[in-house]
């Protein structure tokens, strides 16, 4: 009987992913991707690339503080965002909801502030405080929370219930299975997260142009405005290596975190 | 001697696939027994210590802990009433990531305000106790290890210390040897039977090893298939009932 | 709170101010502080310039804080000034219009960019692009040819090309679009210009400052000679400086006066020179972007109908 | 032993307040830097009210006939962009994972190449397709599966880094060669997680307006922000909505799967 | 008989924390010998077992298995001889969301083209044979339940079936009727032994059970803080020796 039940739920399976590559060829046809351009695109974006190079930083004393304007309205961004997400996360992931409609609301609620485009996430904003980085920084958690919800919650769903099961046993609330159970348990994916985010921030914050008082998005949208393609580059350069610096530095603090750990638990 | 500890009604279990794992089960434990279940592979033995704590909502029949109605409790009642039982998991179910002793201490998590738990403020006594139960079962060495870097017996141990770390008035223990040396087993065996002379600790064991359940347990429960063949004394247990038991299929 | 009403800041405005410049008393309902937005237009070629000497020049005039900001989306500098949080901006020759309409913005100077030059000089084109072996020479040549647009929200690149083609071809707003076989909106100007270079438009509407500066790029390209403008629309203002209405008019005049002095002051001269404004700023009124609006107006190109 | 413990807990406090510290310095660094501050938020409340009450609502209904073409066109782009993001990011996934890859050196690479991938702005991307592949959706969904790899590429080996080492070293004790145990080894755990990044790159593309709109491949993002620009508010919450909608289905089919899968 | 089947050479491990779970060792197994290892808990059982196919590299000495230096084997060749040593892990490592017929035929994985295997085609007559050993450990009725789904005992009777659908020349089994009841542990250890002898396949086994360990094998290494600290057949292994082994620190 058993096998019954999984040839038939096999079937559905094959019916679906039949049905997704029939779509997937006929959105294909439906964009066009059948197209003669795509032979000739090499030899079409040459001379555009080679304008590109080599890629400039004027004033890079300007474009530096730029950069660090940008660098802390992501680092506030994400503060926020981190925290509202973690309090909600715990709420929506299915294995610790208190209950199920609750889960549900809230990942609903995360879909609604992804489909509210960032720009009137500013706005609203904009139009409560003015100008300048707070209302930067407060799109960005927002926008930051709409993901985070979601990835968050996912990774709890996705632990080894054993442990939660655990915990519980103890008689433990369920602060204290989060904090003593599923925080050391996914805090690593926890941190890629939350690192990967400060990373999507530091470019969000380069392209919403209305962080306020400039920052690398004003460098970006004014060397493209000149349509300057070598300076674009070169603050994209800049970007990259922000996004290094960043990716740097927790590696230095969690090479560190497990350093001491092995020397305090060898 | 004689309170009623844990009394189970008409309890079954079938779970979400139409596996049934447990068929009408009654069962009466008195306060400070140390009762074994035996039994083959995959007879429920495990399926019924997690229905105990509602790990599995069993899905008929009722539980009485304490004179407390398990199946329905919620919230902080349940969590008031796990608390009173301790459980050693079959697969250990460590927090992989945290050190050994942390693990232990976690026992301690139902007594405490959800704020200091949740941060890890153990106080100085349970940590002290903690340590000392660690000695207890052999792992003074391993206190400060993560517990993914432990051996699979020392893993093992570590469950066990941090269901005794919970004072629990009952303690359900489900293979607690079966990764264990004879001496351990011995010295866990041991130790399990003197807290229930001493302390008036209730214990259920799962055990594979009939040996063992005949040399410690004052109580043998036999179940297969999910229903429960046999319970009496160890003396009561012949020969033939094991081999019933194991053998007959 | 008093920031609810769609009102600038004029708060406290008198807390302080009299002991730093003298006419204490006409500032008594001035801002506290000047807050001004600035907005990458289209038709500034040279945007390469920071603004502190601008400010600097500013405060010295003033004799009051002043704060730039930099934004890149022109609705937020619009709500911003709809909601009194600045108090003036640069703006796009439409989005101008947007900001008169929604926040009674009022144009009051615009830079000029040749040596002693006047208002006529602040003047830009739309212009209708196509390859030579087109053979597309006027604009109902454009029948049954594709076109791309830049952006839907641009004067040049958009509102302008379309208003050419209603008016001089005598079509509607509803036909429009079927004139030519396909329209497509490429992003920005020199996606347009590359595209009809690369032949995947036949026509495109730019600006004519805009895709002179990436000429430098393109002349290498193998249908370069054969790229030509065919029409040209009237001219276009460029982007005038704004300032929010409903301030006090004294304020107003001050900062219309800073501006248009700038080119008498040393350190005004030196933002100047950086930006290439050379010619300093001339005073605008309202009435010459009424040829924007009155030929939008009079094609009914409202702002909510030209999406449609 | 207790002591020892104590001991033991110094080292890694005093670790903690060094990371802390570290971290605390920045928050104060960003916080001083921007002067955020949340009471003007507060002040703000009613100005946020009439906005969101006069301008973004009622929505207009008739708006919905506007969206329909571009909202085909997203679905249709969205889809194989995903595909297409996803195919290559599989590839760089399992390189740049530290437990999947051929080389640490190939991880190395694999991360870099994704980390540039994301650092490049939507507008470079965008001229650059449009001028090698022309205007349209064909360069639409080109740069949605290119922008995709830099979210994919870099969700991927993250969450193949965390799956249980356990079963992959017995699917590799049976001698199986590398792809076999990805196959069979990393595949079971790793599906889940993979699921739900391609379809939350799904409901990226979906929203997406920067790049299409700099394309001309337009889309229900693009012509939402066309909305906004010219200040049709109770027409971009028609959009809004909608995009809410199809981001709702597609939260919908990840819980699905995913529930099947774990 | 007498082929050398594996040979260690001053074998020494030292984890990077610095415990050292290995010293020292230096054995030769011959071909159909069933060996079991016996010891305390956290001796370095199971990190020897996971040393001979290099899941953890030993940090001193080398091994020889059916004449290749093993820690020097890389890319196919490895995988060769990995091929050719079957194992059944402590804690099971199941593939938990795989179905258990399909973690069985896992073990056909090394026979079969990269490609074939890594989309799980595998062939009928695999296929019948995985479930031919499920059979034969008494698991038929949960071929196709997920392995999570799985009683404890259960599990390791999978993993042991796993190990066998290799087809091995050396089974390295660490603690296979742990969780086992006694019937099935009687089981799986007669089908080992039959296999051994019949088939001349060569087994290792770590076991806590020391009578198992002298009913079935026919050699017997004692180890105890990483040494070995006894190598001899069955009837050598006196209570003076189990005693040294287990009891005395
Ligand atoms: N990854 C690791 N890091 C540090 N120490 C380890 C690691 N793995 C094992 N150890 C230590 O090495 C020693 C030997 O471990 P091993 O798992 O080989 O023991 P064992 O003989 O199999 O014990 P058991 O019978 O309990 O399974 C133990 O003290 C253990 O704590
Ligand atoms: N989540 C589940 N879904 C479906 N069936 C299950 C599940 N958990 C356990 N079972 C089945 O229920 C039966 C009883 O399982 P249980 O774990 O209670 O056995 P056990 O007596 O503890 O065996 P062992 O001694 O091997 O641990 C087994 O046949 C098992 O396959
Ligand atoms: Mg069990
Ligand atoms: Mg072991």
């Amino acid at each position: 009987m058993n096998q019954l039940i999984n040839k038939k739920k096999q079937t559905t399976n094959q019916m679906i992913v039949w049905l997704l590559f029939v779509f997937f060829i006929f959105s294909l046809l439906q964009v066009g991707i059948l197209d003669e351009r795509i032979f000739q695109a090499f030899s079409r974006v040459e001379g555009l690339l080679l304008g590109m190079f080599p890629p400039v930083v004027n004033e890079p004393i300007d474009l530096a503080g730029a950069a660090i304007e940008s660098l802390q309205i992501a680092i506030m961004g994400t503060l926020w965002g981190i925290i509202f997400s973690i309090a909600l996360a715990m709420f929506a992931a299915k294995n610790l909801t208190p209950h199920i409609s609750i889960s549900y609301a809230l990942k609903a609620f995360g879909a609604f502030v992804r489909a509210v485009p960032a720009l009137i996430w500013a706005l609203l904003f904009i139009i409560a405080i003015g100008l300048g980085p707070t209302p930067g920084i407060l799109a960005l958690a927002i926008n930051s929370i709409g993901m985070l919800i979601k990835v968050y919650s996912e990774a709890i769903e996705e632990m080894d219930t054993g442990l939660i099961d655990a915990l519980r046993a103890t008689g433990a609330s369920k602060f204290q299975i989060v904090m003593q159970g599923i925080i050391p348990s996914i805090m690593s994916i926890f941190i890629s997260w939350s690192i990967f985010r400060f990373d999507i921030n530091i470019r969000y914050s380069a392209v919403l142009g209305v962080v306020g008082a400039g920052g690398i998005g004003w460098e970006l949208v004014r060397a493209s405005r000149i349509a300057a393609y070598d300076q674009v580059l070169g603050i994209t350069l800049v970007i990259f290596g922000m996004i290094l610096l960043a990716e740097l530095l927790t590696r230095f603090l969690k090479e560190r975190a497990d350093l001491a750990t092995a020397k305090a638990m060898e | 001697m004689s309170d009623i500890v844990l009394q189970t009604n008409s309890l079954g279990m079938t779970f979400p696939d139409g596996t049934r794992a447990l068929n009408n089960i009654n069962l009466t434990i008195r306060k400070g027994e140390l009762v074994s279940i035996i039994g083959p592979s995959g007879a429920g033995k495990s399926t019924f210590m997690r229905s105990i704590n509602l790990l599995n909502k069993p899905t008929e029949g009722t539980i009485m802990f304490e004179g407390e109605e398990v199946c329905k409790a919620k919230g902080k009642k349940l969590r008031l009433i796990r608390r009173q039982i301790g459980m050693v998991f079959q697969h250990f179910n460590l927090i992989k990531r945290s050190p050994t002793y942390q693990n232990v201490l976690h026992g301690r998590l139902g007594y405490m305000s959800s704020f200091k738990g949740g941060l890890g403020r153990f106080s100085e006594e349970d940590t002290r106790q903690a340590l000392n139960i660690l000695r207890r079962v052999g792992l003074e060495e391993q206190a400060f290890k993560r517990a993914d870097e432990l051996s699979g017996g020392q893993q093992q141990r570590v469950g066990i210390a941090r269901a005794i770390a919970q004072s629990p008035s009952l303690l359900l223990a489900d293979e607690p040897i079966a990764s264990l040396d004879p001496s351990s087993s011995e010295n866990v065996m041991n130790y399990l039977k003197t807290v229930c002379e001493e302390d008036g600790l209730t214990s259920i064991v799962n055990l594979h090893q009939v040996d063992f359940a005949k040399k410690f347990a004052n109580r043998i429960i036999g179940i297969k298939a999910g229903e429960v063949i046999f319970d009496g004394s160890p003396k009561e247990l012949t020969d033939g009932i094991i081999n019933y038991l194991y053998y007959n299929k | 709170g008093e920031s609810a009403s769609k009102t600038p800041e004029v708060s406290s405005a008198n807390e302080g101010s009299e002991n730093v410049v003298s006419g204490g008393d006409e500032r008594s309902d001035w801002p506290d502080k000047f807050i001004f937005g600035l907005l990458p237009t289209e038709d500034q070629a040279e945007l390469a310039k920071r603004y502190d000497p601008l400010v600097e020049y500013l405060e010295e005039y003033f004799g009051m804080d002043v704060e730039l900001y930099n934004v890149a989306n022109y609705t937020a500098l619009i709500e911003a000034m709809a909601n009194g949080h600045i108090h003036g901006s640069t703006f796009g020759p439409f989005s101008y219009l947007l900001a008169h309409e929604r926040a009674n913005g009022e144009a009051f100077a615009i830079p000029i960019r040749q040596e002693g030059g006047t208002l006529d000089d602040i003047f830009y084109y739309a212009q209708m692009i196509t390859l030579e072996e087109h053979g597309i020479n006027s604009l109902k040549d454009i029948k049954g040819n594709s076109l791309a647009y830049a952006d839907p929200a641009s004067a040049s690149g958009h509102l302008f090309p379309k208003a050419m083609l209603i008016n001089e071809l005598g079509l509607t707003m509803d036909n429009v679009d079927d004139f030519p076989s396909d329209v497509i909106f490429s992003g920005s100007h020199e996606a347009s210009l590359y595209s009809v270079l690369n032949g995947d438009v036949k026509t495109a509407g730019v600006c004519s400052t805009c895709i002179e500066r990436v000429f430098d790029r393109v002349k290498d390209h193998k249908n370069f000679d054969q790229l030509k403008v065919f029409h040209e629309s009237a001219p276009i203002p460029g982007g005038p400086y704004v300032i929010q209405g409903d301030l006090p008019q004294s304020f107003k005049d001050k900062v219309k006066q800073a501006f248009l002095d700038m080119k008498d002051h040393e350190q005004g001269k030196k933002f100047l020179e950086e930006n290439d404004y050379l010619g300093g700023y001339a005073e605008v009124g309202h009435e010459v972007y009424n040829v924007v609006q009155e030929t939008a107006e009079a094609l009914g190109l409202s702002p909510e109908d030209l999406l449609n | 032993m207790y002591a020892e413990l104590m001991r033991r807990k110094k080292i890694l406090f005093k670790n903690q307040l060094f990371i802390w510290a570290i971290i605390i310095a920045m928050i104060v660094w960003g916080w001083t830097g921007t002067n955020f501050n949340l009471s003007f938020l507060y002040k703000g409340t009613t100005n946020m009210a009439v906005f969101i009450f006069t301008d973004l609502l009622p929505p207009d209904i008739s708006a919905i006939g506007s969206y329909i073409q571009p909202a085909l066109q997203t679905i249709y782009m969205s889809f194989v962009g995903m595909v297409f993001s996803v195919v290559l990011s599989i590839f760089f996934g399992f390189m740049a994972a530290k437990n999947t890859t051929l080389h640490p050196l190939v991880a190395l690479v694999s991360r870099s190449i994704v980390a540039f991938i994301r650092a490049t702005p939507a507008l470079i991307l965008a001229i650059i397709l449009v001028v090698a592949f022309g205007l349209g959706t064909l360069s639409g969904t080109l740069a949605l599966g290119i922008s995709g790899v830099g979210i994919l590429g870099k969700a991927f080996p993250d969450v193949l880094e965390e799956i249980d080492q356990g079963q992959v070293d017995a699917v590799r004790a049976t001698g199986a060669s590398w792809f076999q145990v990805m196959g069979q080894g990393v595949w079971p755990q790793f599906k889940t997680g993979f699921v739900a990044w391609s379809l939350y790159k799904m409901d990226l593309n979906i929203r997406e307006a920067a790049v299409l709109g700099l394309i001309g491949a337009g889309g229900i993002g693009y012509t939402l922000q066309g909305h906004i620009n010219l200040f049709q508010y109770n027409k971009a919450s028609v959009g809004i909505a909608m995009i809410f909608f199809l981001i709702l289905i597609v939260e919908f089919t990840t819980a699905k799967v995913r529930e099947r899968l774990l």
